[in-house]
Formats: structure tokens, C-alpha cells, sequence
């Protein structure tokens, strides 16, 4: 059985229709992609798997446990993160308050009134993680790009998730940013299982497993890199030459 | 915040001297906790209440009644302006709490109201427009002793030792963990439901809390009037304490709307004692702020680049 | 029978004098991928509302998998026929009476996918996994229509390489044609593809 | 030189979509701008338009800093825009379209006579309304409406997008006379072939970057290359 598992996922928006027939499974141990061109409903799917948004039909289910539906703070607490492709932080709260306030130990005292804030548990671990030991006093929004893009991945880490969906984790990043966020999720991938979309395809094609190819919010090809990068297409394209 | 205390717990003795009268320290202490409670809600969850008077009045209106309709005492009537003004918020909050924004503030605006609209209309129990009148002020028993609190000077210092329980009680509240994920919450609610909140029950949490500070405010400040009248409860009047919170700099510090509503009362005394237009210049001002300094007087005090809530 | 095109006629009207007239007949009994192909304002858009049921036919009628498309209820259409342009799905339907007079689809899944003008860009690699697309499509059993005009030589490559069947429509008349060395041979075909430079 | 990009960053929001281009056009010369999807191909065009933020860089247009000038500047400065879903309006007749867009540079004007000549299908238009024309039909009101314009730059955006093969042809061949007329040209096109042979010389881009540039006549015949860079 897949840990996660999604079965004929539909989704419209009003006239728009933005996925259609969608079936994807990820395996325990192992980190899926997902690429696609723009506006090929790559996010818009995470946003189903995650309960941004509930299918129109369609189920998913995880660890056989079927969450359709569910609302993005319970499927949070069953142990799946997400990163946000624009990023998604606790602006004003420094580098430290922003994993701990995504800490399930912080959430469980979440309605203490009287007690302490203090420091979550594993915050630290998290950020030796990411690379941002040394910089916890510093506020989000005065940190690099990359190292904003590094706590992205960090928040999403700090609920200690079984399952993790990056989206573009490298978005607008540079040939070093990117390099460090493919050693980040090379180790990461070691302990967890992960989904990550992205357009950056010598980065996918190096991490992933297995590949999910969407368009027309339709899932138009999947397979490992290898079964991928031979169809006669791709070898001419320049996805080809990076082999 | 021991300078706080300190200031306005010597009051009576120097108030005179700078030639001001010692009422005016109760009111801006009632005014203080009801412009902290709010703080909580606009600048900590960042959800902005524009009808809030009405609960500081439903307060008010629960002190007076609960005197004179069912002979309580001072602990019983203060305990039912509490809960009279969380039990409000609390059934409005089921109805805005998964809104936000401008959404938010008309619906806050819309339950305001309908508030308002019924204190003026219902007149066999709040007495229409003229409102509850002759509310005593009762004896503060502690059991071992009771005190007196007719004349002002006893007054002041009932109202201030509820001051100090209130400021402490809201200080401690914004730092616990609750406090810092209201604030989170505030910044990224989106996020925080990634990461496993329930923002709904976080944000009718906040408006019922700050409704119910609302509703101690209303209740010391039917004590201190002795009447409750609905004009506290109008539009113009909760708009008074959104211009404190605002002005005070409620959105970078704690102590903002402390900061405001001593403004917004030496304001109304002094620019009051020239012009019939004092409004006028105070509402000036509050659209300076606004436009040029939006953190406020608190940003303004403070050195360098504002520094983050979280620090504290 | 996945798809019928029943003496469809759509006429419109400019200034209440007969304007654009498109006549269609044709079907698709068995899954296949067909390639459509027609200068620009030949009436292909057109066609494709008329399949999808977003236009509605001056006379005549559409059948997908036995039923009349616009006898089925707007919110259902697009399990009949879906339409694509470039990398979007559109979906309008026009509705002539209220869905709840109308019979639900009896198929859950489109089963006639119209692919208009997708783009293709050879630097990407997407055109394996699109073309790979189609002929699942096909291979679990639906039609696909794929329009695209042929401006460089891969555009060929591609037509040839998944249609089996060709659509060509011009001024509002439409010709079939098995393979495209068929549809080449085609004087008018021929002059679209603007006389063998990239042929 | 009539447009020289020098080491552009531009960005969305706060993500970054290029890194340091940089790209010459000379007088009278066509440039052709390729790629894969999501290059940056587009976002160089509005760069240049001053659409997207550009806050390092600097772009030159006939020897003026235009970096953060506002657009409706920069089209008056002389530089012509064909977008790639043209963006004409629909109400308006053709000749309309063109009068409305008519402006004063320091460049030639032209005037709708000799739009005429160039597309001889639009004399017989002139009195319709866009909404009523066919892609092709609309491509070239969006070409002549850049001309009427007077520009001594044209960007062009995917024109041959959606046009049948004749028209296409049509569309590459009007770029060639606009060379010779001394109009200068910004070429971005999916079609690479047909790009490449309009072309005088051409820059390739991938992920934000410009990773090719050179003569368009060297990578038309040197295929191994044009097989890397292309896949054609």
C-alpha cells in the first residue's frame, strides 16, 4: 500500500476547470516529482493533496486512512507538511519563533494563556537542518532570498511531518541557492518521504524517484527519470542533453 | 510598566496640581483596559472590531441590571458585565470568525448595531434613550472586610486595583503561547493552518476575550457614571477607541493604547476647554498619524527600526 | 459509435443577412487520434463548440456515446467532450433549457478530448509526453482531435507521427482524409501548407 | 546600437526570473529571442516595455536610459510592441485601431497608406470590426497599428502563434521588409526555424539566462548545435 494515495482527482473553479482525472501515489521512502509547464495545475493539485481545497470528486487517502475533504489543519496533524512556492512565512517573527510556532509541541499548548512561549523542542535540530543556526534573532523579512527560502522548508519541517510537499522549492533562486537546496532535500529524502514540484528539470530528473508529468491539469506522462528521459522527444530536447 | 503603575497609582496626589481633577484618572484607567482588550484583538490578531462599544455597554447595561433588578452586589454585577460581554462576543464571534479584513470590521460594524438599535428600542428593560440611571455604588467585600467606595478617592483606587489585575492579566496573556500564535495567526493565516491551527477557534477565542475585557470596562464605568446609557454604544463612541489603539501605536506595542487613551483625555480636556471643536483637531491628528506614522506614538517613541513584538 | 457529426449545419448571421456557414458531416466510430487542420477563420473553432456543446447547431445534431450533447445537462457536458486551447481547458456550455430537464451524461469520464493549437516547443521536451498522452487517450478507448497548423517541419513529424485520420476544414466545409501523405495530396491542402516549404 | 540590455535582473514579487541578461540590437538589425517555456523570454519583452520591475540593470533605448522609465514613455521613445494575444479592440473598426495608435517619434512614420501596401487584405477590412476578423486578419491590424506608431523598434511576441502556415510565412516575410525600411526587430517565437531565417542574428535562453548568442546563420547551419541549443 502507497503511504499517500489520490484517485481520480477533479477539480473546477466555477467555468475554469483545473484538474481532471488526476491519480498519483507515493510510496513510503521515496520522493516524487512533478513537472509540468506553467499553468499546468501543478500547484493547484498540491493544494487538493494538502486541503487547501476539497476535491469536486475524487478521493485521497492516507496511510489507508481516506482524508478527502479534510480541512488543511487536520491533514496537517496527520503528519503532512508543505512548503508554499511564494513564500509563506511568519513575516515579522524572527528565524527561531517561526519554527517553533510550527511546532506540534507549541501547538498542543497552543491555548495556555498564562504560561511561556519559550523555545519548541527540536527547533534547534531543525535549523542546523536548514542551514540557519547562528541566525535565529533575525526577523523572516530581514533575511537573504535564499536563506528565506531555506525557513520555508524549515517551518515546514519544524511539524515533523511523515510525508513533505515542497513547491518549487528553488523558485528564483541561483545556480548556488539551488545547489543548496538539492543537497538540503538529498539528505532529507534519506529520512522522510517527499513530493516536490518543479521546473528545474536537471534538479528533479537528479532527485526524484519517480516523475509525475502534468498538463492540461491532467497527469500526461509519469515514470523514473530513466523511462522518461527515453522517450525519442525528450532525448532531442534539452532535457535530453543534460544526461 | 511599573512606571505605569506607579503613575497612576500616586494620581490623586498630583493630579490636581497640573490642573486636571482626580474623576479623570478613573476614566482613562476604564478607558485603558476596555483600549487593551481591543489591542488584543486589532493589533495582536489583527482583526479589526469597529462596533466594539457595544459590548462596553452590553457591560455597563449588565452592571446596572444586575443591581437594580436583582439587588446584586459589586462582585455579582461586575461578574455580570464579565460574562454578559463574553457570552456577546462569544455568539457574535460564531458568526465572524471565519472572516477577515473588510469583511471582518462590517460585520463587527453590522452586530454594533444591532446592539445599539436595541438598548434605544427596548426601552422596558434598558430604559431607551435615557438610560439606566441612580446605579449605587456598593460596598467592596472581601469577606474579612468591606470598604466603602462612594467617595472618589475610594473609587479610584477600586478602579485601579481591577487596572492592575486587567493589565497584568492582558500582559501575560500576549506573551503565552496563546498570544504568540494570535500573532502568527495575524501575520500568515494561511500558514498557520498548514501547520496544523485552528485559526477559527484562535480568532473567536481573541473576540470573545477582548469582549469580555470590554465588558469589565463598561461595568466600572457604569460604577463610576452610576448610569448605563446606550450612547457608549454607538458607532461614533467605538470608533473613540479605535483612534486610541491607532494613535497610541496598539499595532507595534503593548503599551500603545495606554499611550492613546491618555492622549485622547488630556485631548478632550484641554483642546476642550478652547473649542467645541476639539474632535475636529483630534480627528486631524488621528489622519496624520495614519497617513505619515502608522506604528503610531509607540513607533514614534521608540529608536532605529521597530522592533519585532516577539522580542519582548 | 464514440462520436457522430449528424448533417450539422451552423449559420450564423451578420446584420440579419446569412453571414459564416459551416456544414459537417462525419463520424468516429473507433478510438483514433485525428489530426484537424484549416487556414485560419475556416470554421475548426466553430466545429469544436459544436462537438463540445458549447454552440449550439442551426440544424442537425452531435452524438457522443449515444446521446445528443445538448440533451445532456451543461454540468455534465464535459464528461461527453472537452476542449482544450493551447494549454487551457475551456469550458463553456451553451444552455438552450434548464439543466434538470436534461439527462445526466451516461459516461463519467470525456471521452472525445479536442486539443486546439497546443504548444509545442521542441527545447522542452513536453511534445514526447503530450504525444505519449494522446495515444493513452486513445488506448483507453477515446477520440482525439489534435489542431494544430504545421508552420515548421517537426509540426509534420508530429501529425505523422499519432494521426491516423485527417480533418481539413476550409470555408466552412469539411474533408476527411486517411493519413497525411492523403490530406497532402489534396490540391486545397496543399496550398495551405503554403506550397512546400515546409513539406 | 539601438537597444542594449546590460546585465538585467527582473523579478516578480520577490522571486527572481532574470539573472543578468544582456542582449544588443544595431540599427536596422533582427534579432531573434528562443527558447523553452518559461525561459524568461516573454519577461525580457517586458522588461524592456518597463512592465515587470527591473531594480538592477540598465536598458538603453537610441542612447537613453529607460530602466525605470514609465511605459507610456517608452512607447513614445519609439519602441513598438505586438503582443502575443495582440491586445486589439474589438469594437473598434480596423482603420480606428490604427488612428488611435498613432503617434510622434524621433523614428520614420507610416502612414496607414503604406500599411496598406504591406497587407493588402486590410484596405478591404478597414471599415470592420476587429471582433470580427480572423486570427490572421488580427495579427497584421496588431503589426500595422505598432507601425502607425512611427517605431524604431518592434518587439514581436510568438507572431506566427496560431496562424495558418501561409500566413505565418506572411507574418516573417513583413519582418524582413520592416529591416529594409530600417525598423529594428525583437523576434520571440516558439518556431525556431522560421525565426532563425528571418533572423539576422539570434540569443537562446534558459532558466533567466542567455546560454547562445551569435549569427543566426551559423546555428541555422551548424546542426549539432541547433540540435543542443534547440532540439530542431
Amino acid at each position: 500500500m502507497a503511504l499517500f494515495e489520490a484517485k481520480r482527482l477533479h477539480k473546477r473553479f466555477g467555468a475554469h476547470v483545473v484538474l481532471e482525472d488526476v491519480s498519483m501515489r507515493f510510496e513510503e521512502g521515496r520522493l516524487s516529482g512533478i513537472m509540468g509547464p506553467n499553468g499546468a495545475g501543478k500547484t493547484t493539485c498540491f493544494n487538493l493533496l494538502t486541503g487547501r481545497h476539497a476535491p469536486d470528486r475524487g478521493s485521497v487517502t492516507f496511510e489507508g486512512r481516506d482524508i478527502t475533504g479534510l480541512p488543511p489543519r487536520k491533514i496537517a496533524r496527520l503528519g503532512i507538511s508543505r512548503s508554499f512556492q511564494i513564500m509563506n512565512l511568519f513575516d515579522d517573527y524572527s528565524v527561531l519563533d517561526n519554527v517553533s510556532v510550527a511546532s506540534p509541541d507549541v501547538r498542543q499548548r497552543g491555548f495556555s494563556m498564562l504560561g511561556s512561549f519559550g523555545e519548541a523542542k527540536g527547533a534547534a535540530e531543525v535549523l542546523a537542518q536548514v542551514g540557519l543556526s547562528g541566525k535565529e534573532g533575525i526577523r523572516a523579512k530581514d533575511l537573504s532570498y535564499g536563506d528565506r527560502r531555506a525557513l520555508e522548508i524549515g517551518v515546514a519541517l519544524a511539524a515533523r511531518p511523515r510525508l513533505l510537499f515542497l513547491d518549487e522549492p528553488t523558485a528564483g533562486l541561483g545556480a548556488e541557492g539551488t545547489a543548496r537546496i538539492a543537497a538540503l532535500i538529498a539528505e532529507l529524502k534519506r529520512s522522510i518521504t517527499i513530493v516536490l514540484i518543479e521546473h528545474d528539470m536537471k534538479f528533479l530528473f537528479g532527485l526524484a524517484d519517480h516523475i509525475y508529468v502534468m498538463h492540461w491539469g491532467q497527469v500526461i506522462a509519469q515514470g523514473a527519470p530513466a523511462e522518461l528521459r527515453a522517450n525519442p522527444w525528450v532525448q532531442r530536447s534539452n532535457l535530453g542533453a543534460l544526461a | 510598566m511599573l512606571a505605569i503603575f506607579v503613575a497612576f497609582a500616586t494620581l490623586p496626589l498630583w493630579i490636581k496640581g497640573i490642573g486636571l481633577y482626580p474623576y479623570l484618572g478613573v476614566e482613562v484607567m476604564i478607558w485603558i483596559v476596555y483600549a487593551l482588550g481591543f489591542n488584543l484583538l486589532l493589533g495582536y490578531a489583527g482583526l479589526p472590531s469597529f462596533g466594539h462599544g457595544a459590548y462596553f455597554g452590553i457591560g455597563a447595561y449588565a452592571f446596572g441590571l444586575a443591581q437594580l433588578l436583582l439587588g446584586a452586589g459589586l462582585w455579582a454585577s461586575l461578574g455580570a458585565a464579565l460574562a454578559a460581554g463574553a457570552i456577546a462576543g462569544a455568539v457574535v464571534g460564531l458568526f465572524i470568525s471565519h472572516r477577515r479584513g473588510i469583511y471582518y470590521a462590517l460585520l463587527t460594524i453590522a452586530f454594533g448595531q444591532i446592539f445599539w438599535f436595541v438598548a434605544i428600542k427596548w426601552h422596558s428593560v434598558t430604559r431607551g434613550e435615557d438610560g439606566l440611571l441612580n446605579i449605587k455604588r456598593m460596598p467592596a467585600d472581601f469577606g474579612f472586610a468591606s470598604f466603602e467606595i462612594q467617595k472618589l478617592e475610594h473609587l479610584y483606587y477600586f478602579c485601579f486595583a481591577i487596572f492592575v489585575v486587567a493589565v497584568l492579566f492582558l500582559w501575560r496573556l500576549v506573551h503565552s503561547p496563546f498570544g504568540r500564535v494570535l500573532a502568527a495567526i495575524k501575520q500568515n493565516e494561511t500558514r498557520a493552518r498548514f501547520v496544523g491551527y485552528n485559526v477559527w477557534l484562535y480568532k473567536w477565542t481573541a473576540f470573545t476575550l477582548s469582549t469580555l475585557v470590554a465588558g469589565v470596562a463598561g461595568g466600572l464605568f457604569a460604577l463610576a457614571q452610576q448610569s448605563a446609557y446606550p450612547n457608549v454604544m454607538s458607532l461614533h463612541q467605538s470608533g473613540f477607541v479605535v483612534m486610541m489603539v491607532l494613535v497610541g501605536g496598539g499595532l507595534v506595542s503593548f503599551w500603545g493604547p495606554v499611550l492613546g487613551a491618555v492622549l485622547f483625555f488630556i485631548a478632550r480636556d484641554l483642546l476642550g476647554a478652547y473649542t467645541e471643536a476639539w474632535l475636529l483637531w483630534y480627528g486631524l491628528l488621528f489622519m496624520l498619524i495614519v497617513l505619515f506614522k502608522p506604528e503610531g506614538l509607540a513607533g514614534m517613541l521608540r529608536r532605529g527600526p521597530v522592533r519585532s513584538q516577539t522580542a519582548a | 459509435m464514440i462520436l457522430s457529426v449528424e448533417s450539422v449545419v451552423k449559420q450564423y448571421r451578420r446584420r440579419f443577412k446569412p453571414g459564416f456557414r459551416l456544414e459537417a458531416s462525419f463520424a468516429v466510430e473507433k478510438p483514433s487520434i485525428v489530426g484537424v487542420m484549416g487556414p485560419n477563420g475556416s470554421g475548426k473553432t466553430t466545429l469544436f463548440e459544436l462537438i463540445t456543446g458549447s454552440n449550439v447547431p442551426t440544424s442537425g445534431r452531435v452524438m457522443c456515446m449515444g446521446q445528443e450533447v445538448h440533451g445532456v445537462k451543461a454540468s455534465q457536458r464535459d464528461r461527453l467532450a472537452i476542449h482544450y486551447h493551447q494549454s487551457y481547458q475551456v469550458r463553456r456550455f451553451a444552455r438552450r433549457r434548464p439543466d434538470f430537464l436534461l439527462e445526466p451524461a451516461k459516461s463519467d469520464y470525456p471521452m472525445v478530448h479536442l486539443f486546439d493549437e497546443p504548444q509545442f516547443n521542441t527545447q522542452d521536451g513536453y511534445i514526447g509526453f503530450m504525444l505519449d498522452f494522446f495515444r493513452r487517450l486513445r488506448g483507453e478507448g477515446r477520440v482525439v482531435f489534435l489542431c494544430l497548423h504545421p508552420t515548421e517541419r517537426y509540426h509534420l513529424e508530429i501529425l505523422r507521427e499519432v494521426c491516423e485520420r485527417f480533418v481539413f476544414v476550409e470555408q466552412g466545409r469539411v474533408s476527411l482524409f486517411d493519413g497525411l501523405d492523403a490530406a497532402c495530396a489534396d490540391p486545397r491542402v496543399a496550398a495551405y501548407l503554403g506550397g512546400g516549404s515546409i513539406a | 546600437m539601438i537597444l542594449e540590455l546590460r546585465d538585467i535582473h527582473t523579478f516578480y514579487g520577490e522571486t527572481e526570473v532574470l539573472f543578468g541578461v544582456s542582449l544588443e540590437i544595431g540599427a536596422g538589425e533582427v534579432v531573434a529571442l528562443l527558447g523553452p517555456n518559461g525561459a524568461g523570454k516573454t519577461t525580457t519583452l517586458r522588461s524592456i516595455l518597463g512592465l515587470s520591475s527591473v531594480p538592477s540593470g540598465e536598458i538603453l533605448f537610441d542612447e537613453k536610459n529607460i530602466t525605470r522609465s514609465p511605459t507610456h514613455e517608452i512607447a513614445r521613445a519609439g519602441i513598438g510592441w505586438v503582443p502575443d494575444d495582440r491586445r486589439i479592440f474589438p469594437t473598434l473598426t480596423v482603420e480606428r485601431n490604427l488612428s488611435i495608435a498613432r503617434k510622434k517619434t524621433r523614428f520614420r512614420a507610416w502612414s496607414e497608406k503604406e500599411c496598406f501596401e504591406l497587407f493588402s487584405a486590410l484596405e478591404y477590412l478597414k471599415h470592420r470590426e476587429c471582433e470580427n476578423l480572423s486570427g490572421g486578419e488580427m495579427q497584421m491590424v496588431a503589426i500595422a497599428r505598432a507601425l502607425v506608431g512611427s517605431p524604431g523598434l518592434v518587439l514581436f511576441d510568438e507572431p506566427s502563434q496560431g496562424l495558418a502556415p501561409k500566413i505565418a510565412q506572411d507574418v516573417m516575410r513583413t519582418i524582413g521588409k520592416l529591416k529594409r525600411e530600417g525598423v529594428s526587430v525583437l523576434l520571440v517565437e516558439q518556431n525556431p526555424l522560421a525565426a532563425l531565417a528571418a533572423a539576422d542574428r539570434v540569443y537562446v535562453m534558459d532558466k533567466g539566462r542567455i546560454v547562445h548568442s551569435g549569427a543566426a546563420r551559423a546555428l541555422t547551419d551548424d546542426a549539432t548545435l541547433r540540435t543542443r541549443l534547440l532540439g530542431v
